[in-house]
């Protein structure tokens, strides 16, 4: 008990502080870059857009390799690249760029399916104004797709907070790596049981904002 | 530039690489305060992992690392064409044999489980183990150091073979009739090694070494780590800690 | 060469078995200025041959061309650049439905460049226009179904368009709001000479706003005339269908019954345009001796003509009703009697 | 006990700053077989109020009781028994996209209990009763609006229910078309006794349909009465705006400068139902000498009396004319002279 | 290379097997629990059929919850319940388990997400029939959302592919793990390329056949 404490107390900001820095870091560029992916799978899918299969099926071909790297093997992989981009890639921010990696075709699906849904209708009454496809995008297709693009975020986030415990392999850290290194290397269990309390905490507010913005954006 | 002045403004830091288990506790609360007097503040970097910290070495993210053996060093640096060095011994906690169904080998049936890690090093050793206790035996002209289970050649008791990630085997004990547990895993698991049904005979070539690239052999870090790894003070530090019972490296007992 | 040409249009929808025609070899031309109508019923065609205008369905052979530029064969810019000038007011709205009326109006205005700091003042306009401007806030769900399709008008409306394509436009409307609709666009009509395409299936709408209309039937455009000669003059058996149908009521059951135990004779009187002036009932009355009493009928005024039928019941002595009649059939030119 | 009964029904719509006050304290029995029809401008809370009535929106307060069960406070499974035998016609159609036509009828039929077995039959037979036969596989993506409107009508008929929620069950259809329906509803309605609530903004509609009707405006009920005193004599100004548009058409300008030329006077008579068989423009023209010509009118047959206005022309000496004049204002009741 | 392909030889068929057998397993249950919890969710947070934010709540904790879990120690914490279900946890059958664990809540996410996007106004009018709620499912909720669900489907069924590669840890084998035990652990490169490359193919094949059915069950 005394040992659990102990442990957190050396090891429990800084862990969650290197989660929360990951998690940011690719949670941002997996939905902005994921949105941009999905939109272009459903632009070149769309017949009311510019429904080009050779251009759709190369960027679904690109994403689904990423996506076919198990997790483990895309981190070992992409160490060159961490280290071009983040300097030292046995970092938080070197961490954060394979879960950035992992996390934009994941994202992509989700964004290409939140787009997929709207209604032709709407698009073809868009289509009509002239609107170009960037109008298009930030007042027809952004705001339609919104409850589920945020679904789509809490469901993202989530799991690059799972993903995030497997950064220890790089030396990353992060709280689901202290709960691996004490938790279960070191069968510390009080360790474990207390940072799974606080990753559950973590993980029911970001539902419970994710839920409330979802109803917010659904005026239909 | 670097003194063995006491004031921690002038600290140089320099990054150990370790994995999971006694070894990095080792290098901070004994190896660390003796570096410290040195003149070095040691930062302590975990990998959940075995390949990383050799790699983050080579490529220079870390200044040493302290996870690994000589054979898998060896083994390691030849396979990934790096220059490695091993600077200096640990004392060392052996593989050992438990059970929490049997209480001796000689009860093991035919068709029994048994657990042994998955990682290559652990599991070469792992099978070692398992021939010198007679249970298996392994194909000659092979590199024993990299022994996988295709390797084995007879298998009288036909066990059955679980590999497993390494520090499942402490918990697999409730599934399998034996597990073969490393050191640092069984230490972490407070299994006392008096419990062993049968204790890896550590060889040299198994005791943990502290390494760094071969071109920072010689530099006054690595001759810092030397000097205390071979200090009494180092000795007297480990006799006080919570690593008395390792195995010591062969040099103390000159 | 005319602001809208479709030459032999056609659009096919492959089906697994079968295949549906909804519009076949449609030729027609809009002028500029005009206001052109197409009727016909529930599944004519009428939505498929005006989605073609703007390219929203590429045609499955023929050519359409608007203001010279042939949409079917447009770059994506040009068919864009086109767009923006044309105004389309869908059946079923298709409004943005998690923006405000506002943003959904603010959309169509971003599209056709129209800068961005004037465009509250011109979305209160629009607004008002189709008295919704206090609800430039609500969202689509909140509002009533001919709200809905007031938006929809107004959108269409804000670019200032060469054309405006309106499909069933005032369907979801009472006739005042309809009529208050119409009116906007009669007067931007007159005041802009913007060109508009409307599909309707309220009569009323066709007489008080067409220039032309087209007939359509089972997507062939059977017939294609004046507003006036549509309801005067119909040619084709579809034309004449719909036109009957919105002038001449049919005779209820009970006054059927009445009119039998009374001694008389019932008479339909065709209005084409041309007798409303002359005082034809009362001349005949006063020349044969009868008395006519109007039971029931529909008169209208289109493009300053009277056009419509007239239940007239005709008492007096037999020979004097007999005579009427011959002479009402003499005047009146189609004067039909109802078996009674 | 009335089989509709509503009492001080309010729906108030909250919203961030204001709230909207849909329907306020609206009181109305429906009885069982009755048509009784509600009449509004668009936005008046038509399609509110309709929905409470099946517990679709719940009133902010009072009382909804059909079959005598307690609307607003039934249990979920009475709710559900409840709903079974109300059929509702939704105004935007409300079908299921990703089911064939066919697919969305038997979902009804299923909820209603009917036996799988018997499905394809009765589909088809309902299909058929709105012309829609052979499209039973489409999905409503493939149909045309009117199309999916008649779909809406098919599948809300399923399950023969005891009544009838119509919210503009008509307006996306042509006349045509639209009188099938409502002969179809009436059919209906007199063979099984139904009653039928039926929303509708077309006046013909009302006219042919309603045996009793309620004018909404701005949320009340501002008139309820039957359908031939709403033409003959509507009492509040909301039913005299929608009437007096139905019935009286306006003179064309152009008529009206074109009468300006000649020497008469302009009339308009207004029928209300009593004088239809009185040959009252004949005799007037023999006992005064004048000569009356019809321009323009309407006289609708509603429930076997006469209604509307009839626009005639009266020449001759002046002081014939006068006396005309005077003989009408008396006669006809409401004559009007029109300005010229 | 004579190596890599000895390895292949003696491994590849049964990892792959093994790796069909955790993912289908998995993926069948993770869709099938996961779409009724979905439903659950669905129905106690919509206006039009029994919000009940209570047990929304509680449902929706339950499921954040396992989702805080870092799948490895998902994987160790499950042991004794594989134990239970597949008699020996340290086999694919085990590894299935905390797989199908963990895709439950996942994918019940998204359905919760596919049914939320459904249009209202057709709800309302299967709610005026009177239809029960399970008639309402299989007939109005069902086709309603299946495009969004084939595309939720193939999401898991690729998120599963990749956290199976994770289930070594308790050797449960598999393709993924294969890659990383000879491709990794032993630096046979060879290994790894070639079972990257089988599973860009299989993760390419199940995103074909997922957008195809998804266009094809889309006829709004
Ligand atoms: N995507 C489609 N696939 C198959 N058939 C279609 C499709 N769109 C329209 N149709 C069919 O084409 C015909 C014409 O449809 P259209 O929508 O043009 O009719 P409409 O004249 O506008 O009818 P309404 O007055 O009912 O709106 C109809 O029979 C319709 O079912
Ligand atoms: N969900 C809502 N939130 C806010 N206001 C609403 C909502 N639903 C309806 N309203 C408002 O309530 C009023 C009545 O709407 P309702 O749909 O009943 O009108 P209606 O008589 O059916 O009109 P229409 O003939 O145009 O269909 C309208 O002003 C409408 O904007
Ligand atoms: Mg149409
Ligand atoms: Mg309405």
């Amino acid at each position: 008990m005394n040992q659990t404490i102990t442990i957190l107390q050396e090891n429990l900001g800084q862990s969650l502080w290197e989660t929360f820095e990951m998690v940011v870091i690719s949670g941002v560029i997996g939905v902005v870059f994921g949105t941009l992916i999905g939109l272009i799978l459903y632009y070149y899918s769309n017949s009311l857009f510019s429904p080009k299969p050779v251009v759709n099926n190369i960027v679904g071909f690109i994403i689904n390799a990423i996506r076919s790297f198990p997790f483990l093997i895309l981190m070992i992989v992409l160490i060159p690249f961490a280290k071009f981009v983040a300097g030292d890639p046995y970092t938080p921010m070197g961490g954060a760029v394979s879960l950035s990696v992992a996390a934009v075709p994941f994202f992509a699906r989700i964004a290409e399916s939140a787009f997929a849904e709207i209604d032709q209708g709407v698009i073809e009454a868009a289509r009509s104004t002239g609107a170009g496809f960037f109008l298009i995008f930030t007042d027809v297709l952004f705001p339609e797709a919104l409850p589920s693009l945020i679904r789509g975020i809490v469901l993202t986030i989530i799991s690059l907070i799972g993903y995030s415990a497997m950064v220890g392999t790089i030396g990353a850290g992060g709280i689901g790596n202290l709960a691996i290194q004490f938790g279960y290397n070191r069968y510390e269990t009080g360790v474990l049981i207390s940072v799974i309390v606080i990753l559950v905490i973590i993980v029911q507010i970001i539902q419970w904002i994710g839920d409330r913005l979802a109803v917010h954006f659904t005026r239909g | 530039k670097v003194n063995s002045g006491s004031s921690t403004a002038k600290l140089k830091t320099e990054t150990i690489g370790v994995a999971p288990g006694p070894y990095g506790d080792m290098a901070k609360d004994v190896i660390g305060p003796l570096l410290k007097e040195k003149g070095y503040q040691v930062k302590i970097k975990e990998f959940n992992d075995y390949v990383q910290p050799n790699k983050a070495l080579n490529s220079g993210e870390i200044d040493a690392n302290l996870f690994q053996h000589t054979a898998y060093l060896k083994t390691f640096a030849k396979q990934n064409n790096m220059k490695l060095s091993a600077i200096g011994e640990t004392p060392t906690l052996g593989m050992g044999i438990y059970s929490k169904k049997i209480k001796s080998l000689k009860d093991l049936k035919s068709g029994d489980t048994v657990s042994l890690a998955n990682d290559p090093s652990n599991l070469a050793r792992s099978l070692q183990l398992l021939a010198a206790q007679h249970l298996i035996t392994l194909k000659s002209g092979i590199n024993v150091a990299q022994a996988s289970l295709s390797d084995i050649a007879t298998n009288p008791k036909n066990l059955t073979f679980k590999t497993l990630d390494a520090a499942q085997l402490p918990q697999s004990r409730d599934n399998v009739t034996i597990a073969l547990i490393p050191g640092n895993y069984s230490w972490n698991a407070n299994i006392k090694s008096s419990s062993a049904l049968a204790l890896e005979h550590l060889k040299e070539e198994y005791k943990e070494v502290f390494v760094v690239k071969t071109s920072q052999k010689n530099s006054k870090f690595a001759k810092a780590v030397k000097s205390v790894l071979k200090s009494k003070k180092f000795q007297t530090a480990i006799a006080k800690s919570k690593f008395k019972d390792f195995d010591k490296p062969a040099s103390w007992s000159k | 060469m005319s602001q809208i040409e479709l030459t032999d249009v056609s659009v096919t929808f492959k089906q697994k078995n079968t295949s549906i025609e909804a519009v076949k070899n449609v030729s027609l031309k809009v002028e500029k200025g005009e206001i052109f109508g197409i009727v016909g019923l529930s599944g004519a065609g009428k939505s498929t041959l005006v989605r073609t205008i703007n390219g929203l369905q590429l045609p499955t052979s023929g050519s359409v061309v608007v203001n010279d530029v042939e949409i079917t064969k447009a770059s994506k810019s040009q068919l864009a650049q086109a767009r923006k000038k044309i105004g389309f007011i869908f059946q079923n709205f298709n409004l943005i439905n998690n923006r405000t009326i506002g943003q959904n109006i603010a959309f169509a205005l971003t599209a056709g460049g129209y800068p961005e700091k004037q465009q509250p003042e011109k979305i209160k306009q629009l607004l008002s226009l189709v008295g919704l401007q206090d609800r430039v806030n609500n969202y689509p769900s909140q509002l009533s179904g001919g709200q809905k399709q007031r938006v929809g008008i107004a959108r269409a409306l804000a670019n200032d368009p060469d054309i405006l394509l309106c499909d069933e436009a005032t369907s979801a409307l009472d006739l005042e709001t309809a009529q208050e609709i119409i009116t906007i666009l009669k007067d931007i009509n007159e005041r802009l000479h913007i060109t508009i395409v409307f599909i309707t299936h309220q009569l009323e709408v066709a007489k008080n706003l067409f220039d032309r209309v087209a007939v359509m039937e089972d997507g062939e455009l059977v017939e294609q005339t004046t507003a006036f000669d549509l309801f005067a003059n119909p040619q084709s058996n579809m034309a004449k269908r719909l036109v009957n149908r919105f002038l001449d009521d049919q005779l209820p059951d009970e006054l059927k019954f009445k009119l039998r135990k009374e001694p008389g004779t019932f008479l339909a009187l065709k209005y084409r345009g041309d007798y409303s002036l002359d005082p034809v009932i009362t001349e005949i009355a006063r020349d044969t001796g009868v008395s006519i009493s109007i039971l029931q009928g529909r008169i209208e005024f289109i493009q300053a003509n009277a056009i419509g039928t007239l239940g007239v019941f005709i008492t007096g002595p037999a020979d004097a009703i007999d005579r009427a009649v011959a002479l009402f059939k003499e005047k009146v030119g189609v004067a039909k009697e109802v078996e009674q």
